[in-house]
């Protein structure tokens, strides 16, 4: 028997779909029931509660969660959110929710073993929520005690040997597509990447000394799976300098319809015989490429890599060997200047460890936007407003025409002293000399 | 119910403390064909929906089967895919970044069983656990964010919208139907923690009310300066008021300049924003984070507002029909939502998607909105 | 012989362009000469004059004219420019420079009777040096004395039947193509409208009273050749409503080569054969065309109108008959705030006498510019700076998608009070009775 | 000398005043087979370049001639326009948006002579009077502003670098040897006078100096506030300074906020800019006014400075060449300057045309410059 009532909340329990609310209303069975004889450390009645309040907002339209606070564990400025009911007297099991975020394994690979050991920590000293997983990325869980923060961060260093994400002003969980590890078009390894970044700047996830959060995402190819390029401040995107490989038998193969189009990916539809000129060849934003019958050339000269072509036919065509990644900065979302997505900044660079060469990048942008970054300022919004320009002088890099999409359409180019002949300051008498008043 | 210490001595916090340790690393958790053939995979398949195949160079092959599931879930529910990842995977699973489950077995077969065990699955109430499908040219699951379940700046809830558009568009789930792949993800308010800016289609909570003002208490809970710099339409500015005979400190607020961000609220909880009546839903469409034909792109304000309707929001999941229907009819192979919507033109994006076009959708912030406005007789009546 | 030495102008006399030097020259020796005996009004020396002072410039790399002062004619606060030379001494010749622009004949059609009197006027009364014509459109004459800008003027108005064009913060001199009179794509009378707009705004052209300058432009067809878009501030393209008129012969004509394409435009080149497929039909950008060895087809509810089937094939395509034009509005040069482009605020308006429908959005615009505009802010900026949403407001039409390239990507909708239920007053203790402090 | 009076007296200007009669009326100039057939017009030919036909309903034809003159010219020369006008067209003569001089007749064998005609007339020093040219897919007349000759703003020459440039261009004049039009104008300073912003290519005067400060004469030939206001970078404010021991009222200027667009001279004379060293030219191409195909474009930066190089200006002149010859033989027929760069990408363009790229290339100005950068991995190497 519920503890609330839940009429509006139980209309989400039809149709096809997960229903969460099935899922929690089980959970609150199941703590009720405690088969386990487990020695819950916040109360036993979270679920139900949860779904009380959340009842609550389905009747009022209105949420009816505070301001967290600062709550977290010692040493730490992130990884744990404060949040506490508005209405406490009414459903006291989530008075106190607060959230923790538990770093998630890079490319979110799991095994049981390791996975039961966290779900067992978040049954008995949580609400037995969770988000699987959250936005940055992190392993989610939802609504806890402040007393038993220490006691959670204490068995996931000492017993699960794993850490919390980030929060509040600072690096955010690096997040990585599955890369190398499954997929045939990851031009390095992501996970790699993300743990060895995730490792080296430990200091900055924990420690909150930005002006405001900073993201890292890595994307194995210009497909993106893992949204870099909308999504993180610093995103690295797998891409490559020669040609792409062509098996010429296996175009053949595509075309006499051996291989479904694109994996497979529009099977459930009739879309007629695979056209290899309209579909490929039609389609190529740079034109580049040319099917005789026989054979499909690819001037790879004037490619742009946008995979079209390699997805399409991924028997036939591969990335090329001499790999690496392009470096987008600045992406956020609209909150408060509008929204960006990452602007290219460095068009090549080789992914290979120690990467000194992505860490030498991040810490030049660091040392500026700590620096001129206003509070709550991410790293997109000081671009612009000092300029792409300033972008460049701070990371070493020379300006190339890869760095816009089109050059400026406006002619007020802001001069610098040392760059005109002569300088600025001139003798009014001089002028004069040749120019009566 | 007796606290129970796990090791922690709070009156010597560094006694013995682990820190900065960072993640589990990765390969710890590959399933052995993983381990073995990273990095040299030769091409994937997707037999039927909902199931891949990737083959590599050692003539190994992985078969992957994805479900749907959703982002809010239990330990119960964990614990159920470790049993699945038990019973045929090793212990092993993986999720997406659009918080599907990943089971990969090595051949067919197992693959063919795992999949009808995971679609038998279901919640007491009728609905599925494990949804078999989100791959290819068809509908994935939605990201999304906490909404009214776990955060104090929503406009609506988001586990609860997301259920709905996910059971309206279920076969679509299963199916490799569209013409390209169709995005969706949701964000409960403005600030975007699941950044929605780029999805073929979005759905955004959005209040419409400026903040009330709880003079009474704003001095004490808030520094006033923080609030009013957190405008970013400076409408905020701090001001004296009368409450019960005694003159406070607060702050006063140009209504008119208010675009109901909630940055302020983020700062100072003498704010509030939210309403039943304010608040509700816009609906963003044509955004692309891929590069493949075209550059990424933004999504668009194509609804510029839609009632709260718990529980089941049905304005909601008949404008996203519409819209997914006129895409799935009219766009070609292999287009996305947004290319489509600039071939056809936008004029004739509403008029095929059944929406009405109004002054809200058209720019007017900043001065990149002019670069949104029509500077060419190229349109179509 | 010259009265200054022009060693470096005298290096612009050589090379295949008219050189202005040489002309300049021609006229300077002509003024000496004065073989018609005329007694001329300003400076014989004007020319040499201006000769000498240009070559200063070129030695020194600078403008050697001053800011203007105020002069002009008697209750007209513009279609005069005050301008003196800042080496007056030197240059007896062009201390006072004044410039005065007449008002072209809409199209610039001239016959000679009038266009020899308004010379003789000039070579009389002025430096005989002219610009055919300035950029805005007027007939620009370069270069008088302040006693002489009456006499012009009566001149003008009493024996030439003529008035001067606008300058200053005025309505400037409209400007059209030549329109139907010679141009098969005309889609509306360019000419008349701009002499009507011209005639029935002379108040506004004449004495300054709007922020900053407005210009009309009234181009026949979206082909733009006196490029309203770019830069009059309100632009009146022509363009049709039904289907553009095929006549299939002529497309077959065209095919076989019997025809040029684009009216030879391209015939200093061989381009090869004509390919309808490739020329016409894949270049048009909505794809609406398609030719089936024999017909070309049109699906015009599709068609763009961008002329290029049109300009690629005269002798077949032609305009619809239902037509009028398009009003785009708030083009200007960068100046100060970047440069626009008229945006589109009227898609289709009937343009016949008295074009009430046209003068309608103008008094309009001018309503609100005049209320709401700054000093010196061009109507695009107060557009800008008011949001599109306010022109519609002020000129009473409803939001379209063809007012938008495309939707805003920004979430920030500005709603009104009166847009939301129940208002925007809300009593705090009602609000904390469901959500504690 | 005398003063000659055309009747006006100054003692009583309002006596007889005639004024707000606006221009003649156009079609008191039309040749008579316009009248005739306006509004009736089938199409048009391009009979070789320069030379038009147009065709009636009615089955006449017009034939026009079209050549290239300086904008700015004599009365003698426009008077040699009138004995050309007399001598073969009945008296009538027009002027293009483009100051060129269309001469109409009414077959073609006295087109063939006119145009002959026209060719043969020369100035002494050999350069031609009424070049025969500018239709079609070739370069047309310059449009252009005063320069040195009669603006006091300007950072350069206008009728010399457009005469150098059109020398070096004129082959092209009289040919049809372009993918499509290519228009150039001609602006001497920022204010654009003749606006520009939309063409294939842009020349355009540019000062890189930030105002001298006449402080001795300011206060007295300037309103500060007004030069103050002036500035679109906040970059001036009011300030008090020292001269000859006697403190006056001035301005300071933040030199490194300074965009050199001039507007604060243009409001106070006491702000002069321009400077042997600093002014010269910015070159912009890739513009379009016509929809044709695709929308109309505004220029791009892509030359930041030549250097005023009087009287020949040979570097303009051989940037210029560079764009246009690679123009020439890389682009579609029918492809527009504009179009052309888009489709091999930016980053070809430079290298195509031999140009440098720099930092000032690239936008910084205002929150529209984000839109010009690249948020795609769709380049080229």
């Amino acid at each position: 028997m519920a503890k609330h009532a839940t009429p509006l909340l139980d209309q989400l329990e039809t149709g096809p779909w997960p229903s969460f609310v099935s899922d929690i209303k089980q959970e609150a069975e199941r703590r009720k029931a405690n088969p386990d004889n487990i020695e819950y450390q916040i109360p036993v009645d979270v679920c139900d509660d949860l779904l009380g309040i959340l009842e609550m907002s389905y009747e009022d339209g209105e949420t009816h969660w505070k301001h967290g606070g600062i709550v977290g564990v010692f040493g730490y400025g992130g990884g744990v959110i404060g949040r506490y009911a508005d209405q406490p007297e009414r459903f006291p099991g989530v008075a106190h929710f607060h959230t923790v975020r538990v770093n998630q394994p890079s490319g979110k690979y799991y095994k049981t073993d390791y996975l039961r050991k966290l779900m067992d920590l978040w049954d008995f000293r949580g609400s037995g929520l969770t988000n699987m997983h959250g936005s940055t990325g992190d392993l989610v869980w939802l609504g806890t005690t402040t007393p038993q923060l220490e006691e959670i961060f204490w068995t996931l260093t000492h017993e699960l040997n794993t850490d919390l994400g980030g929060s509040g002003s600072n690096l955010r969980t690096p997040a990585a597509c599955l890369g190398q590890s499954r997929c045939e078009f990851a031009c390095y390894d992501t996970q790699d990447l993300s743990y060895h970044m995730t490792n080296e700047y430990q200091d900055e996830l924990h420690r909150p000394a930005f002006p405001y959060k900073f993201k890292f995402k890595f994307d194995g190819c210009p497909n993106g799976c893992v949204a870099s390029i909308a999504r993180s401040d610093f995103s690295v995107i797998g891409t490559w300098k020669d040609d792409i490989k062509v098996d010429q038998e296996a175009v053949k193969a595509y075309v006499a319809g051996e291989f479904r189009p694109n994996a497979g990916a529009h099977s459930t539809r009739d879309w007629g015989k695979f056209d290899i000129q309209k579909e490929v060849v039609d389609l190529c934003p740079t034109g580049c490429m040319s099917w005789d019958g026989s054979k499909l050339t690819i001037d790879n000269k004037e490619c742009y890599r946008c995979m079209h072509c390699i997805n399409t036919m991924p028997r036939a065509l591969h990335i090329g060997d001499e790999r690496g990644a392009s470096i987008f900065v600045g992406a956020k979302a609209p909150i408060l200047d509008g929204a960006q997505m990452g602007s290219l900044l460095v068009p090549f660079v080789p992914v290979e460890e120690p990467y000194d060469e992505v860490k030498e990048v991040v810490e030049n942008l660091w040392d500026w936007w700590m620096e001129e970054g206003k509070n709550r300022e991410r790293i997109g919004e000081t671009i612009k407003r000092q300029g792409f320009q300033k972008l460049l002088e701070v990371t070493g890099i020379k300006a190339d025409p890869r760095h816009v999409q089109e050059p400026r359409s406006n002619p007020y180019i802001f001069w610098k002293e040392e760059d005109v002949e002569g300088g600025w300051d001139r003798d009014i008498n001089e002028f004069r000399k040749r120019h009566q008043r | 119910m007796a606290f129970i210490s796990a090791g922690y001595n709070p009156a010597k916090p560094m006694e013995g403390r682990i820190t900065d340790i960072g993640p589990r690393k990765y390969d710890e958790f590959y399933p052995p064909v993983i381990a073995k053939n990273k990095g040299k995979w030769l091409y994937h398949e997707i037999i039927e929906p909902g199931m891949l195949m990737h083959k590599a160079e050692s003539g190994d092959e992985v078969y992957t089967v994805r479900v749907g599931a959703a982002r809010l879930c239990s330990v119960g529910y964990v614990r159920e895919i470790c049993d699945v990842a038990e019973k045929f995977c090793g212990g092993y699973v993986r999720w997406t970044t659009r918080n599907n489950v990943e089971f990969m077995v090595e051949d067919l077969e197992t693959a063919k069983a795992l999949k009808a065990d995971l679609n038998s699955r279901k919640f007491p109430a009728g609905s599925h656990k494990f949804p078999v499908g989100g791959t290819g040219a068809g509908i994935t699951n939605i990201v999304h964010t906490q909404g009214w379940v776990h955060c104090h700046t929503p406009a609506t809830d988001a586990s609860g919208t997301v259920k709905v558009v996910m059971d309206e568009l279920f076969e679509e789930f299963g199916a490799h139907n569209m013409p390209a792949p169709l995005r969706i993800a949701m964000a409960c308010c403005l600030n975007m923690c699941g950044a929605v800016h780029c999805s073929d289609i979005a759905i955004l909570g959005y209040h419409r009310k400026p903040p009330i003002i709880d003079h009474e208490y704003l001095d004490n809970l808030c520094e006033i300066p923080l609030a009013v710099a957190a405008c970013p339409m400076g409408a905020i500015r701090p001001s004296k008021t009368e409450i019960n005979g005694k003159t406070v400190n607060s702050v006063a607020i140009k209504n008119e300049r208010c675009m109901f961000c909630g940055n302020c609220y983020t700062m100072c909880p003498s704010l509030p924003l939210s309403d039943r009546d304010g608040d509700g839903l816009v609906i963003m469409a044509g955004g692309k984070i891929s590069n493949r034909i075209s550059n990424p792109k933004f999504s668009k304000v194509v609804v510029a507002f839609i009632p709260n309707e718990p529980p089941r929001w049905p304005t909601l999941a008949k404008v996203i029909r519409q819209i997914v229907e006129a895409y799935r009819t009219d766009a070609r192979k292999y287009e996305r939502l947004g290319v489509w919507a600039e071939r056809i033109g936008w004029e004739r994006f509403f008029e095929k998607c059944g929406l009405e076009f109004s002054e809200h959708l058209i720019d007017d912030f900043r001065d990149p909105a002019y670069y949104t406005w029509r500077q060419t007789t190229n349109f179509k009546w």
